[in-house]
């Protein structure tokens, strides 16, 4: 049991069977293994399915506005640089409302891990087509079938320059708990865009469709630091490659490329209080 | 009308007024009492710009909308001002500016002042604004030392040679003005008392500094965006994290993380942008993360008129947000209470954990006037957070109504904030009675942040029988009228806080016969918090809408209309 | 309160809840009166989800808290009713589902009802919930043939096999209720004319295709999207594009586009999403292009309780948006005028070019209940567009106080629209004289659009000297309490616009000595507007926010402590 | 001259050099070449230097609000297939305010041009850092210099799967001209990224800096099928190719792809008014 989960019974809201519940395990078990301090853990997340997850997780968070978690948790990293963030919503929360907040922030590459669960549809709201819902999937608002080209989150992250960009699925909880360990270890923007079936409304993408239409990349063999060869399988969607598909341990992240922090790492919680002499000066 | 000289200098943007304008208004400032305020078009280049240097005998904080001096710097820059000229009026320019036949039409008197030329003659074109500086403050027979002084602060980091040639520049427009025998004069009062000259914008800037600010998300949009810029010069020297946002969503949110993780956040926009940021309001009220948000008005609808001036968005920022919880709202006036305010705001925001505005406009922002200088207090640089304990509840129910704030990483419990409904511990509940206990909490602050109330100020006879309300910007006007309206029974209530009112409001109502409320907008927003608060009889409303401030001949005639 | 029976379904999600009452409610509307809603919470499975079905001898439109029949699904079903039991509740479940201590604790009259058992007999556990219809159907001595009817219409598509298997599994359930000798019995009614079972949601759904709705944009929010789920479901056969948006505010500008373009286009979301369209809702407002925006309502602040009611957003869409224009707001209470105002909605936005919102709530759209079959007219079709012809102006300033509004492609001018102030030509303007004719051309239709203001309607005696007031949703629960109350002196006065209020509405307040505003939310949103447009004198505001409607008991309760 | 330019004097509010005229030459030399009726073409824009161009160019416009001129340009053309829709603005217009309406339209394929004005830069509002500003570049908000990574809006385009991708720079009218031409000829979403100085706030990109940077593609020799030589092209920014980077004359358009036109290609706005007995039997 990881020190990460509660002590006593909690009601999950989740469908049984849904992919949310061994990605939880995953997200349990890296927080155990990487061995971090409960209090210094925080958790932001937006709203559907997906965004409950710090609600069963033992830790702080700011569960905040459907599409805003990217936001939040940037600004609570680089107030307090100390902190491990993790952002978590869905694939409508994050790439739909959020999809400005995804844009931009990979451009600032801030310290956190960007957790996204991809069921490929929008669960909470009762199966209407998200960003990454496929041609032809029949949904409550596309009833003859979705018709938009669906988006491809990893090659987004990539020509946006990510520093850290990987991909999951929850049919295997180690390797995924393994990535998002990963993800909270790099230093920058690290997004894992992960696979799980939402049993209830997506009928097309199931546990198997997954499966078959998915591999594990042998990370041995596939050289991370390349970014043609990361953006050649983001770009080929015939087989989805799960893995670290990319890593650039050289850029700068956030809180040390902001001017607050170049000549002084003080996290700004730490640092003294405005002397309001200075300020004073000011109004002579 | 207070006894003064209305100077208004008309040309284009990008040739350099503001420079012209901070001069004139530093030195006029030594010897005068002096007010100035700009209108400028939306465009970076072109256009009719002008700005109104007004000088007077006695304290002055407002515009006439008459004109006495009236200098042109191009041939496009007097077809929007006749309606603004007197029978004695002088206009300076280049003969070319205005027409045969517009001087004929309009009697103008008209001085030729060949800027160009004259610059040229000291060297460049690029002296023009520096001769007609000098020009003025011949006129007015300045101080020469002050303005050179003035002259090398500005251009020494350019060289010594750059600061000479301005400074003869300066003198020969100077012997010029000198030299024009002056149709209309204002003697100098015997001493002015030493003022700062300040704009809103940096009354602001301080005042937020002074709050303890250190970290400001925000979208650039005008004429909210000086703010900002106020403070990313200050962000090295003062510690203040500014960080531009990709859209005034991102903004409030990142804001709120901030708060959440222990900053004093801030966003500063406009209407526009403010509107965007409606639902993060909302959030702000159901996790009682503290927010400053400065809201910079225009005249809207939508873009509507994007570099002027409107009291257009109070029922906005009341009511901005879905579901319902408390609010406080400041409005500056006074330039002194620019800087009090926005420093009170981070108080008040930590202390009952509520989002705070501020609430500004474009003519207060860019008007600069003379403030006597004080000092702010460390008081409201408290901070009203703590260090959790293992069984920390960020939503606790306690007898005093606010549940103690910590701030995650501090201390040995979890901060759990949530925007559902949620229990004590921050957990989403559906529970009922939860719900109740909850929304009573939040909603019972309405009433404990009046405690804290920013006082309104009574402004003219206490034993009046008609009373003149005004919030924000209006102030300097409004302040003038009383000081020389010839009737004895009005006063003015200067009101800082126009949301939410105490009861012990009321009182200044009760004596008035007459409650003539007097707002830079249409529908008269404030009256109607006035009705909805307190149950003020307003009798009258006197508006303005097209996007300039009240003049104070304006006012003077219609409130002349409506007191009598 | 009016004599019924109150039937109570609790189970979890996923459990197919809406299944059994959409068959109840349609089978007991052929021989009773009765009303139904749901109360469900925000997941997808588990959980603890209810209905109530309310069948009475005479119409009714409102809710009971207590239950006479509860019918329990699962051993996690018992735990939030407690509180709206009588003695005489009858209670049916297995055995386990509730313990021995509650049922001694509360005195359980217990009767063990085995569904599960009982289906898996009659073949599969998925008959439970045909068992259920048919045992409530059986208590109630429904009329078997039409039961019958709507399984077969219901499972026809499956198969011949399934309809022969539900009918069976019902007939089993029919013989059981039957057998059953009910403590609690309602006779039936001599006759019940036809009625059409209808929710808020398909109400207003019918009401926008005959508004002539053809384009629909929006983005996913309960309960909003149910509008757009119904629209989407008729797009073949009605003609309408409906496209989901990326975010709320992609959505409003979108209908905007569409609506500039020609067509009939609409939004429909809840607070939160209404929020992130503020701006765009002034951007309708300079612009003066149509767009009917449906909010439906539930609890904030922020997420709040995604699932419950609450009217709430009052505010927020009376001030939504910076500067200041005019706008419309219809609020249905009535199942007909959900069908009405939906259609009305988009030709009075064409008429007035202004925005026209729907203000309902989750109550009100998630109850079934009966409605009289009545025909919409085509005069609500009407289109106000006009061919432009080369000189055409989109703003031109007329005496009828309308600019005629053409569209892009249709005739040989062009059709200029700015967010930023302009002129007749729809160009930009700084010119302060243009902008205060536009200024004053938008404003004033706040007057010229009550000319087709929504009439309210008095329910009760004339000569009342109590009024009650409510708007939207409440209607069900004041009418039923004005039909059953022993007080001759109270009226209800049923507003459907609640925005802005013409001042004949005032007459209604006249005679009243007691002004009683009930509301669904904490402050008293419309009160606060009758104060404000029509100087009405509130004395009693009683309002509930805790994410339920009112129960007929609860306002028995307080209008009881408020009258008297 | 062409129909598009007015017949009387008009005060244009850019700055004396500023890119945007040889831009609005270029504008109104392709719709005169195009061809095209006037009473047909709509433009829509948002709010800045940039999205002021409508005002300056003879036909019908929907000017909206800041970032949101791609969305209302999208329902105007799927309510309307017949006209010819322009959607224009600039790089924070675009690309920042109105970044997730650029990420959703693109998987649209509207038939659309989208006009780009990309200065790197915030103009209207008086200089502050664009989405584009290259690192280092000083403005009036990041006084010591942009840090974070500007985004690149051909790569991303690509990797959403835009149906043309074009870059322009204002140096060259004629040039610029001939790919807008295309780009509204293209039957999808077209975008033009379009270099130009702004000779007053970007001291660091201007008209020598774009013309130094920048190379024109041989059309003739670049095959703009070839998704991988483009993305190639999107990604290698030591020089910014110029020309049509990418088109796909493959990919069905939104207003074919919609169900509501699938079985009828009659525009909505000229389809037959509902008929009210219709509705009426719903309501049996
Ligand atoms: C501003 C706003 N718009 C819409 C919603 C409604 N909403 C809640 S969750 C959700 C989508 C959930 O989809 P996704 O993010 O994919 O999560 P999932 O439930 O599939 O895990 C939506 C549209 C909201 N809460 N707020
Ligand atoms: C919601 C909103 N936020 C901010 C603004 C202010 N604003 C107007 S134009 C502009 C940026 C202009 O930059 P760009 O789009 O690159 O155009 P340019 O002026 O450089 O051509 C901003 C931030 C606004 N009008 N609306
Ligand atoms: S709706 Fe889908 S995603 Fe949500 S809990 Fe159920 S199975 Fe999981
Ligand atoms: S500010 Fe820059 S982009 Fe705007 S008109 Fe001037 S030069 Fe052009
Ligand atoms: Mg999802
Ligand atoms: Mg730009």
């Amino acid at each position: 049991m990881s020190k990460f989960d509660f002590k006593h019974d909690i009601d999950i809201a989740w469908c049984p069977g849904c992919g949310n519940f061994p990605l939880r395990t995953a997200i349990l078990k890296a927080l155990e293994e990487l061995n971090l301090d409960q209090t210094q853990v925080v958790f932001s997340s937006g709203i559907g399915q997906a965004a409950k997850m710090p609600q069963y997780i033992d830790a702080s968070y700011f569960n905040g506005l459907h599409g805003r978690g990217l936001s939040v948790a940037q600004a609570i990293q680089s107030v307090n640089p100390k902190l491990v963030v993790i952002a978590e919503g869905g694939d409508g929360d994050m790439y739909g409302e959020g999809g400005n907040h995804f844009l931009h922030n990979v451009r600032r590459n801030p310290n956190l891990a960007h957790i996204v669960h991809n069921n490929m549809i929008y669960g909470l709201t009762k199966g209407q087509g998200s960003p990454t819902s496929p041609k032809g999937l029949k949904t409550t608002t596309q009833v003859s079938g979705v018709y938009n080209e669906p988006l491809n989150p990893v090659a987004l992250a990539l020509a946006l320059g990510a520093s850290f960009v990987g991909r999951a699925f929850t049919g295997d909880v180690e390797k995924t708990k393994e990535i998002i360990k990963a993800a909270i270890a790099h230093e920058g923007y690290a997004i894992v865009d992960i696979f799980h079936p939402c049993v209830t409304y997506n009928k097309v993408n199931t546990f198997a469709w997954y499966k078959n239409n998915s591999y594990w990349l042998n990370q041995e063999e596939h050289n991370a630091q390349d970014f043609g060869a990361a953006m050649n399988l983001a770009l080929n969607q015939e087989k989805f490659a799960l893995g670290i598909l990319y890593q650039n341990k050289e850029k700068t992240p956030f809180h040390k490329a902001h001017p607050y922090y170049v000549n002084d790492s003080t996290p700004l919680v730490d640092r003294p209080k405005r002397d309001i002499t200075k300020v004073n000066a000011l109004l002579k | 009308m207070k006894e003064s000289l209305s100077i208004v200098v008309s040309g284009e943007a990008g040739q350099g007024l503001a420079t012209i304008e901070e001069f004139l208004v530093e030195a006029l400032s030594m010897e005068y009492y002096v007010f100035t305020s700009k209108e400028v078009m939306s465009r970076v280049r072109g256009g009719n710009n002008t700005f109104e240097l007004r000088v007077a005998t006695s304290p002055i904080h407002s515009l006439r909308k008459t004109i006495d001096y009236l200098f042109l710097l191009n041939n496009n820059s007097f077809y929007r001002l006749p309606k603004r000229l007197l029978p004695t009026t002088v206009v300076f320019g280049e003969d070319a500016f205005v027409s045969v036949e517009e001087k004929e039409k309009y009697s103008l008197k008209y001085e030729i002042l060949e800027l160009t030329k004259l610059a040229k003659e000291a060297g460049s074109r690029m002296f023009a604004n520096t001769i007609l500086f000098g020009y003025i403050a011949g006129m007015l027979e300045l101080n020469v030392k002050v303005a050179e002084h003035l002259i090398t602060k500005r251009f020494i980091h350019r060289g010594e040679p750059i600061v000479a040639d301005n400074i003869s520049a300066f003198t020969k427009g100077y012997e010029l003005g000198l030299a024009y025998e002056a149709t209309l004069k204002l003697k100098k009062p015997a001493s002015v008392p030493p003022f700062k000259v300040i704009d809103g914008n940096t009354a602001l800037g301080i005042g937020l500094l002074g709050g303890g600010i250190n970290y400001l998300s925000s979208y650039p949009m005008s004429p909210g965006t000086s703010v900002m810029m106020y403070l990313t010069n200050k962000a090295d020297e003062f510690g203040v994290l500014v960080e531009q946002a990709e859209d005034e969503i991102a903004a409030l949110n990142m804001a709120l993380g901030a708060s959440y993780a222990g900053a004093r956040s801030m966003v500063t926009t406009s209407g526009g942008g403010f509107a965007l940021m409606t639902e993060a309001v909302s959030l702000a009220g159901i996790i009682e993360t503290p927010a400053v948000i400065h809201v910079a008005q225009r005249p809207g609808p939508a873009t509507g008129l994007p570099t002027r001036t409107e009291q257009g968005d109070l029922n906005l920022v009341v009511y901005a947000g879905h579901g319902e919880f408390p609010r406080i709202i400041l409005s500056p006036g006074k330039l002194e209470d620019g800087v009090l305010l926005a420093q009170k705001a981070f108080w008040l925001a930590d202390k009952y954990q509520v989002p705070v505005f501020i609430l500004s406009d474009q003519y207060w922002l860019e008007s600069l006037g003379q403030m006597t200088s004080f000092e702010l207090s460390e008081q409201y640089m408290e901070s009203f957070t703590v260090i959790s304990d293992k069984d920390y509840k960020r939503y606790q129910l306690t007898d005093d109504g606010i549940s103690p704030r910590a701030i995650p990483g501090f201390g040995e419990g979890f901060v759990k904030v949530d925007s559902d409904e949620h229990d004590e511990s921050g957990q989403i509940t559906e529970d009922f009675d939860v719900r109740i206990a909850m929304q009573n909490k939040r909603m019972n602050k309405r009433e404990l942040l009046l405690a804290d109330y920013q006082d309104a100020e009574l402004i003219g006879p206490k034993n009046y029988k008609k009373l003149l309300v005004g919030w924000g910007s209006t102030y300097g006007v409004l302040k003038e009228f009383i000081e020389t309206t010839s009737l004895s029974d009005v006063a003015y209530l200067y009101v800082k806080q126009p949301f939410p009112l105490p009861t012990s409001l009321k009182s200044y109502f009760d004596q008035a016969q007459q409650v003539v409320v007097v707002e830079n907008n249409y529908t008269g927003q404030f009256a109607n918090i006035l009705t909805l608060e307190l149950g003020v009889n307003v009798t009258d409303r006197v508006n303005k809408y097209n996007g300039e401030p009240f003049f104070i001949e304006e006012l003077n005639e219609q409130l002349g209309e409506v007191l009598k």
